[in-house]
């Protein structure tokens, strides 16, 4: 069943959006949604990474399915996307640190962001193709970005809010998310 | 996330005191409740809280890991450089849950096929790496083991905690087992992700309620 | 001359005759024809429905302005219009412990968690809605013919349906015309759909009582016309566009303008001032993205209807809308400023 | 991206050729006193006089208690540039100097004159400045001396306002006469009353701002001012009456610049960033009126009205004259609950009866406790958007509420240009949640040019 | 200021210990896994294995043995003992005779890509059971697809017969309205959950219109021995 | 066989990370102090800027680089202040405890409103509008916005509506005095048991018909005072602090009660010709 790249844009982006749908990568989720600057900035930091990652499991995967060892493929996934989100945080250090500041300790946890592994995993059990395997990661990676901006921008302005005091913090981001997940629900079905 | 930093600053706070491993593992359970209070590896939390069944093989699967993971770092933590500290422990984690992952197979495949990629995304549960870094490089054996425990069997019922609101109301059940008679609407948004979205949000409500009024105790 | 003290307070001294709880009871006004032509249409059933949801919207705000200790605020109205908006998106013979929960959902998730009234950054109806077709999608999908010959001597046994348990269908189901020309592609007829001759939710079917409604508050000035008049504009267009590429497989602006909740969705949902931008571009380019959400669910989605979810994924939108478009303040350059 | 696109203007509506954008129409109540000629305001036995009447620097009292002064003796002498003098409104002996009440409730240096009863309240003259002979700087040090402020109700003085700075040009001299203040009909009369006057200050303002070319703006609600002033210009004189809308704040000089010549004050800037040097047509006349004999000014025009006053009217009265017994004098009623100073729309609130009428007060409008309407409650903020659409500045004043109510002044200033608000109160007006916008923008102002002055100290320390 | 740098200087390690650790957990780590892998593996074949059984006793009442039988390129069917390829199952009863063959198909659901099972009985060349692979539909809506009995029953007997010369079925598999089914190669859809029936509908069809002919024209294969 | 291919995999694998690990470590290495980290845990986390930076990281940097010392932090406790200055081996650098102390007691009890003041329940706000409605211009308004502002309970609002300083809990973090639009809070080391609760500029017993226990300026304390420790300016007396305060004479004649003195068992206490006033006050109090 081959779908047309623009389907697997859309699906990975606004039908099964990572954060919304799937979960993955709520963490820094929870962090960084709270202004839009740092949203950005993250967007853009998992876009990068996934774009990266994306390829490099790509590759592992046939390298793997080459000599026969299925079962290196997390460890493997894991080491290398982890490896190569930590040059990117040093390199981020040294060239900015203003924008090392503003992540702040979610460099390091991009590492262990699910949505980064999770890409990879599913565009494997999936059997993208490279193409098909890019496009897939462009498409949660926007849809992560886009989870993440309107979050905060709905946070920034629910900053001059009167949010009740128990209310406020996680479970109001979470609320937030999963009223936007449902509004996500009418995209279901979406194909071209 | 400032609950977050305040443990981390309670943790390399309390190396200092020398606090018995009962404490350790107590404040998992309840009080630095990795989920509720630290909102800390929600990913599995949400994904696979749809049934109890599901959140409990989950919670265990993520226990053993975050134990073994947390022994390893413990017994290793004079001889891991601290450069290359967080790619070895991911190297250490990524070990256990391939294990798990095959081990949960072996078991039953209908489980791996309802937690589906989830196991191996305990790889990258923030809770795990966390403690590792944030406690158990730092700490004996002992306390590690004791920490992990806490906090496993801490995240293990609060998987638990959404797991039975969500599939008794979603589907009716719990355990797989009717508890209703026939006819019961299910609450379908509690399986899909906006319902998870919401319990947990509840729960951190609770707590929050909780918090407030044993701050008013005081 | 008077010993008393004088009173002092800061200018201006007179303020103009208008009042949000008179704006609030006004758009109550302008939905009771609504509401009653879906009483009308769909008999007791749809008035239950309303009721109810009305009553819960009511009584969770006064209930939660209590819990948190503060004075109730059910007099500005804004409860009623969420509970009779909910009541007017359901399906007439929804049961009305579902629709119960509907109103209390409405309220605590779409309003009293962002802080009340005019904080709520989603229209509080539609939380309620999205949550109770999330939750009920059976239930939210099973249609009632209008124009039922026992429309007002008998209640439907679904709608009395015993709290937590599932509705029993007891009616033959109408499919809506939105479903029929999705799954089966009849086209209704028009005029039928304008003046509410077709099953559907109770309050969406007559577009002509809705387009009253609004006009009636934009003359009042209590509704900004801008956003039901670019919705309304971009469905339009944008699907008189694709009816002129291929009428066999698009359908015509006319009936994407007169199914389903667009004329209630555009009129009554989207024009909440709290949940949209608030310069008049701004509420354009607002009106256009719920219209092209719109009619993307509608023609390639997998849903019949997106109107719901097309204003609420709006809402999310709104506050960067207000952030990028903002009006040219008096006296600064036409360039961007930066400082 | 920040700020507006071009084209928004076609989106926000109400932009009108000829006049400002947005703004608001609020009852004008000026149908009681705008027939009604300017009547000489009997003498107060007592005058308070404080030496605070304008912006700037107070003036330094030059008599000593007990002394005997005539009307238009000079009682304060300037401070100096931002400062003027203060002439003695009656013929009278000092009582007292000491510390009197004023608007602001603060307590300034002031003088208690008691008439002389038997006087016959003769002006003195003074030097006159003879328009022919006289230099620019002449005939504003003549302003000056004069004691003259905008008498629309800023009360910022004159001579400052009128100096044209090196290397800027005036192009217009833009006479305001459009009083869109409800109530009041001060300007209204002047300009019937008092054209020769008003034309004798365009001359000498004319030859001050070395302006080609002089507009009279008047609001289209005084058409019979503006058929009189136009048919009385005298021949050599290049001046035009300009009516323009109706539509309050028409008489803020920004819009009013807007509203005829089309152009916009830069923001942060002045009227000559543009070409134009405004004065109030009430100033104007002043100045006609006294220059040509080097008086000082002593008293002005003001419109008494108001539910709460049986003798309404337009009255001309001795600066100094104390509040309580202006009331007594126009028999305000019992019940008073609210006295205004200036119009209903940006003039304050009077919390004692004690002050007394300085230079700029256009008007006091007087209401019972049975007219007040006040709002009974303050909703939140819906964004309903009608005092965006009723700022004349185009700011967003229910975002910058929303900011002011969480106290974040400092975004207020970098991001919505707060420090642009002009308190017209158009947006409280409008407000159907009540909201004390401009409460909240006077206050953040305040802060905010508190902040600015702290962190410029701070670098200059630095 | 002294200590600062001194500190700066002791927080640079030597590289040997930095690339020792890092090896040495390296491959105690892969030792770790393999042996997992290896100490699972017949397990988890074997409970794949049964998992896959049972599903092909759903899709084929009443089967006993079980063969597999994989396409070769030159679209032969052959019987086969390897996991790998193009698959079918052909289900016997105890008696020996075949009672149809299990075929998997997928296309794209509600939500995701829906995998199914169902079984084709190539001598009456009706289609006799059908079984959800995998699915994310909508619980409580589009996962009605495995539960609704209604629409359960279609797939009872729901003609697929070829035509004249066997190159395609006669009648498509036509989805329609719940309770709308007229004749037997007609899907009766499911209310509220019409795209997710409307999709086994179309998966089934496009799998068959594949296979029907390639299975009865080679339908000896399953009976030789 | 596979267990060869994943020793080989795995070690290659993490060897190729180590190198490159270690490459980036010697290329992109930013070195930051980890003292700064194990300070900052230490400081109180209030952000309030008593110390005079921005926050606590900041000081905290400042506290590493010996730019200050831990002293200066005076939301924490004596003992945290200890542990800090250990930590880092320099001195705590004691600064004497300051608190904040309001210059007025015209309470509801004692002065009289000019006007009744509607619009926004703020001190700031109220005296935008004609200074507020109170008699006394100087005066406090009365409307919390200290007790608001007050992010350690430390001052609550009285039952006259004058907001009374907990000198325990006060951290002279100085958000009183910035907030307060009357400018009537100074920060004062507490052993300054001296000071003038009143701040109106006016002479003469008129004032006393806006406000009873307002300072008319007789001059009375300056007189009693020793030295020069009172001197009257602009109407006010000022105590000059340098000198020894360590008497209660000058409160003893004052006819207002507008200079006070703090007791260690009493509190603040009123000289002996101003109790009348104190006992008029609490009679009004009941009565009200």
């Amino acid at each position: 069943m081959s779908d047309s790249l623009w389907n697997i844009f859309i699906g990975s982006s606004l039908i099964n959006n990572f954060v919304l749908a799937y979960f993955l990568g709520i963490c820094p989720f929870l962090g960084v949604s709270a202004k839009m600057e740092t949203a950005t900035k993250m967007g853009g930091a998992v876009t990068f990474v996934m774009l990266i990652s994306s390829m490099c499991a790509y590759g592992i995967h046939a390298f793997l399915v080459a000599i026969n060892a299925p079962f290196l493929q997390l460890i493997s996934f894991i080491v290398v996307i982890a490896s190569t989100v930590q040059l990117v945080e040093m390199f981020v250090k040294k060239m900015s640190p203003t924008l090392f500041k503003a992540l702040g300790i979610f460099l390091p946890l991009i590492t262990t962001n699910c949505a980064i592994l999770g890409l990879a995993l599913f565009q494997t059990s999936k059997g993208y193709n490279f193409l098909e395997s890019f496009v897939y990661a462009l498409g949660a990676a926007a849809g992560f970005t886009l989870a993440l901006i309107l979050i905060a921008g709905l946070r920034e302005q629910l900053e001059f809010a009167e949010v009740p005091k128990t209310v406020k913090g996680a479970a109001l981001t979470l609320l937030i998310a999963g009223i936007l997940s449902m509004a996500f629900m009418g995209f279901s079905g979406l194909s071209f | 996330m400032s609950a977050e930093d305040k443990n981390i600053n309670q943790g390399s706070l309390q190396m200092a005191n020398a606090k018995p491993s009962t404490d350790e593992f107590i404040k998992g359970l309840w009080r630095d409740n990795p989920v509720f209070v630290q909102v800390l590896g929600m990913c599995p939390v949400l994904a696979v809280s749809n049934t109890a069944l599901n959140a409990l093989a989950m919670g265990l699967a993520t226990t053993f890991v975050l134990l073994m993971s947390n022994i390893l770092v413990s017994l290793l933590r004079n001889f891991i450089p601290k450069q290359v500290r967080i790619a070895s422990y991911i190297l250490i984690i990524a070990t256990f849950v391939t294990i798990t992952d095959y081990a949960i197979q072996a078991i039953s495949v209908e489980l791996h096929k309802s937690l589906g990629a989830f196991i191996s995304l305990i790889v990258v549960n923030c809770l795990i790496l966390s403690r590792a870094e944030a406690f158990a490089s730092k700490n004996t054996l002992g306390k590690s083991i004791a920490d992990a425990l806490g906090m496993g069997l801490g995240f293990v019922f609060a998987l638990f905690c959404l797991g039975a609101v969500r599939e008794i109301l979603g589907s009716g059940t719990f355990f797989d087992i009717a508890l209703f008679p026939s006819g019961f609407q299910e609450w379908v948004v509690m399986i899909l992700p906006a319902g998870g979205f919401f319990t947990l949000a509840i729960w951190l409500l609770i707590f929050n309620v909780f918090k407030e009024r044993k701050q008013k105790d005081e | 001359m008077s010993s008393k003290t004088l009173n002092i307070s800061t200018s201006p001294h007179i303020i103009a005759n208008v009042s949000t709880d008179t704006i609030m009871l006004n758009v109550v006004y302008a939905l009771l024809p609504v509401a009653g032509f879906a009483v009308y249409s769909f008999g007791i059933n749809a008035l239950l429905v309303i009721l109810t949801t009305t009553i819960s919207a009511v009584g969770t705000e006064h209930y939660l302005c209590k819990l948190s200790k503060k004075e109730s605020t059910v007099g500005d109205w804004s409860a009623v219009i969420s509970g009779l908006l909910l009541g007017l998106t359901l399906p007439p013979t929804f049961p009305l412990w579902m629709a119960f929960f509907g109103g209390v959902i409405a309220i605590a998730l779409g309003k009293f968690i962002f802080g009340g009234l005019g904080y709520n950054v989603f229209n509080p109806a539609l939380v309620g809605r999205a949550v109770l077709q999330a939750a009920f999608p059976v239930a939210m999908t099973t249609w009632y013919p209008a124009m039922a010959l026992d429309r007002f001597s008998s209640i439907s046994t679904s709608v009395l349906s015993t709290p937590f348990m599932q509705p029993t269908v007891d009616v033959v189901s109408g499919a809506t015309p939105l479903s029929a020309f999705k799954f089966d592609n009849i086209i209704a007829d028009s005029s039928d759909m304008a003046l509410g001759l077709i099953s559907g939710s109770t309050g969406e079917t007559c577009a002509v009582l809705i387009l009253l409604g609004g006009i009636y508050l934009i003359i009042r000035k209590m509704m900004n016309w801008r956003i039901p008049v670019a919705i309304l504009g971009t469905v339009i267009v944008l699907s008189g566009i694709l009816y002129l590429v291929d009428p066999q497989i698009y359908p015509s602006p006319v009936f994407m303008l007169f199914s389903g909740g667009l004329m209630l969705g555009a009129i009554f949902m989207a024009t909440d001032m709290v949940a949209s931008p608030i310069t008049p571009l701004g509420v354009v380019v607002y009106g256009a993205i719920i219209g092209i959400l719109v009619v993307v669910i509608r023609i390639w989605g997998g849903l019949p209807e997106g109107v719901m979810y097309a204003i609420l994924l709006a809402n999310a939108i709104s506050p960067h809308i207000d952030n990028m478009i903002r009006l040219r303040v008096y006296g600064t350059s036409k360039q961007t400023k930066h400082d | 991206m920040r700020s507006s696109i071009n084209f928004s203007q076609f989106f926000s509506g109400n932009a009108r050729r000829g006049t400002f954008k947005h703004g608001v129409h609020p009852p004008e109540n000026k149908d009681e006193t705008n027939g009604l000629p300017i009547r000489q305001f009997p003498f107060s036995p007592l005058i308070i006089l404080p030496t605070v009447q304008n912006i700037g620097s107070p003036s330094e009292i030059v008599v000593r208690e007990g002394q005997e002064v005539n009307r238009g003796q000079l009682l304060a002498k300037a401070t100096g540039y931002m400062s003027v003098p203060l002439h003695s409104p009656e013929s009278g002996i000092i009582r007292k100097i000491k510390n009197v009440p004023t608007i602001s409730g603060k307590m300034v240096p002031g003088i208690y004159l008691e008439a002389l009863p038997s006087s016959t309240q003769e002006v003195m003259d003074g030097t006159p400045v003879e328009l022919e002979s006289a230099t620019r700087e002449e005939i504003l040090q003549g302003i000056q001396d004069a004691g003259i402020v905008g008498l629309g109700g800023a009360a910022f003085p004159t001579h400052v306002k009128l100096k044209v700075p090196d290397g800027k040009v005036c192009e217009y001299l833009m006479i305001n006469g459009i009083e869109c203040e409800p109530y009041l009909t001060t300007d209204h009369r002047v300009m019937l009353e008092q054209a020769d006057d008003i034309f004798m200050g365009i001359r000498y303002l004319l030859k001050s701002t070395g302006a080609p070319k002089a507009i009279i703006g008047i609001e289209a609600n005084k058409l019979d001012a503006a058929e009189h002033l136009r048919s009385n210009i005298p021949e050599d004189l290049p001046v035009t009456v300009e009516v323009v809308p109706v539509k309050y704040p028409q008489g803020s000089e920004k819009m009013l610049i807007t509203s005829v010549l089309g152009r916009e004050v830069p923001s942060g800037g002045l009227p000559i960033d543009v070409g134009v040097v405004v004065a109030n047509v009430a100033t104007t006349a002043e100045i006609g009126r006294l220059l040509p004999h080097g008086r000082g000014i002593q008293e002005r025009v003001i419109t008494i009205t108001g539910p709460g006053v049986k003798k309404k009217g337009n009255y001309l009265v001795p600066i100094g004259t104390p509040l309580r017994y202006v009331l007594e004098q126009v028999e305000a009623a019992e019940n008073i609950s609210e006295v205004y100073m200036g119009g209903p729309m940006m003039g304050v609130a009077v919390s004692n009866l004690d002050i007394s009428i300085v230079k700029g007060t256009s008007g006091i409008v007087v209401f019972t406790s049975e007219d007040v309407k006040r709002p009974t409650k303050i909703y939140p903020c819906i964004k309903c958007g009608a005092c965006v659409d009723a700022c004349p500045m185009t700011l967003n004043p229910s975002k910058l509420g929303i900011l002011a109510k969480f106290e974040s002044y400092d975004l207020m200033a970098d991001e919505y240009n707060l420090l642009d608000c002009f308190e017209c109160g158009s947006c409280s007006y409008v407000c159907p949640s009540h909201i004390p916008l401009v409460q909240y923008f006077r206050l953040s102002k305040s802060i905010v040019r508190k902040r600015i002055v702290a962190r410029k100290e701070l670098e200059y320390v630095q | 200021m002294t200590d600062t740098s001194q500190t700066q200087v002791l927080e640079r390690p030597k590289s040997t210990p930095m690339l020792k650790a890092m090896v040495g957990i390296g491959i105690a780590c892969g030792l770790l896994i393999v042996m997992t892998y290896e100490g699972t593996l017949p397990r988890i074949e074997r409970l794949k294995k049964e998992a896959l059984e049972q599903a092909i006793f759903r899709v084929l009442p009443g089967t006993v043995t079980t063969k597999t039988f994989l396409l070769s390129d030159a679209q032969k069917l052959e019987e086969t003992t390897s996991d790998e390829g193009t698959l079918v199952y052909a289900g016997y009863d105890g008696s020996g005779d075949l009672l149809g063959i299990a075929i998997e198909g997928s296309g794209q659901g509600y939500a995701d890509i829906i995998r199914i099972l169902y079984g084709y009985n190539p001598n009456t060349e009706k289609i006799i059971g059908f079984y959800v692979l995998e699915s994310k539909e909508t619980p409580g809506l589009g996962d009605k697809i495995e539960k609704d009995e209604s629409f359960l029953e279609n797939f009872v007997a729901l003609d697929v017969s070829l035509n004249g010369d066997l190159s395609t079925i006669q009648n498509e598999v036509v989805p329609v309205k719940a309770g709308a089914k007229e004749n037997p190669w007609e899907v009766d859809g499911i209310t509220g959950a019409t795209i997710s029936s409307r999709a086994i509908a179309n998966i089934m069809n496009e799998s068959i219109q594949y296979w029907g002919p390639l299975i009865v024209q080679q339908k000896e294969e399953f009976t030789a021995d | 066989m596979s267990i060869l291919i994943a020793i080989a995999a795995l070690g290659g694998l993490t060897l190729l990370l180590a190198i490159m690990l270690v490459i980036a470590n010697r290329k992109l290495y930013v070195y930051e102090d980890p003292r700064i980290d194990v300070v900052e845990d230490l400081l109180p986390h209030a952000n309030c800027g008593a110390c005079g930076f921005p926050g606590c990281r900041p000081f905290a940097e400042s506290l590493v680089d010996g730019r200050s010392l831990p002293g200066k932090c005076t939301v924490s406790s004596e003992d945290e202040r200890q542990v800090i200055a250990n930590y880092l081996g320099v001195d705590v650098g004691a600064e004497e405890k300051l608190v904040a102390r309001l210059a007025c007691a015209g309470g509801t009890n004692v002065a009289r409103n000019r006007a009744t003041y509607q619009g926004m329940q703020t001190c700031q706000g109220a005296s935008l509008v004609s200074g507020g409605g109170k008699g006394c211009f100087w005066g406090c308004l009365g409307l919390g916005d200290c007790e608001e502002v007050c992010d350690f309970d430390a001052i609550h609002m009285d039952e006259h509506g004058i907001p009374q300083v907990d000198n325990d809990k006060c951290t002279a973090c100085g958000d009183c005095v910035e907030v307060c639009p009357k400018d009537l809070f100074t920060l004062q080391p507490v052993s300054h048991r001296l000071w003038v609760a009143c701040k109106n500029l006016e002479m003469g017993d008129d004032i006393l018909e806006e406000c009873e226990v307002a300072c008319t300026a007789c001059g009375k304390c300056a007189m009693d005072a020793p030295g020069n420790l009172i001197t009257m300016e602009n109407n006010l007396p000022v105590i000059n602090y340098s000198e020894n305060h360590n008497t209660k004479d000058p409160i003893q004649r004052c006819p207002t009660g507008s200079i006070v003195w703090l007791d260690e068992k009493l509190g603040v206490v009123k000289g002996r010709e101003s109790q009348k006033i104190i006992r008029k006050g609490e009679r009004m109090a009941g009565e009200s």
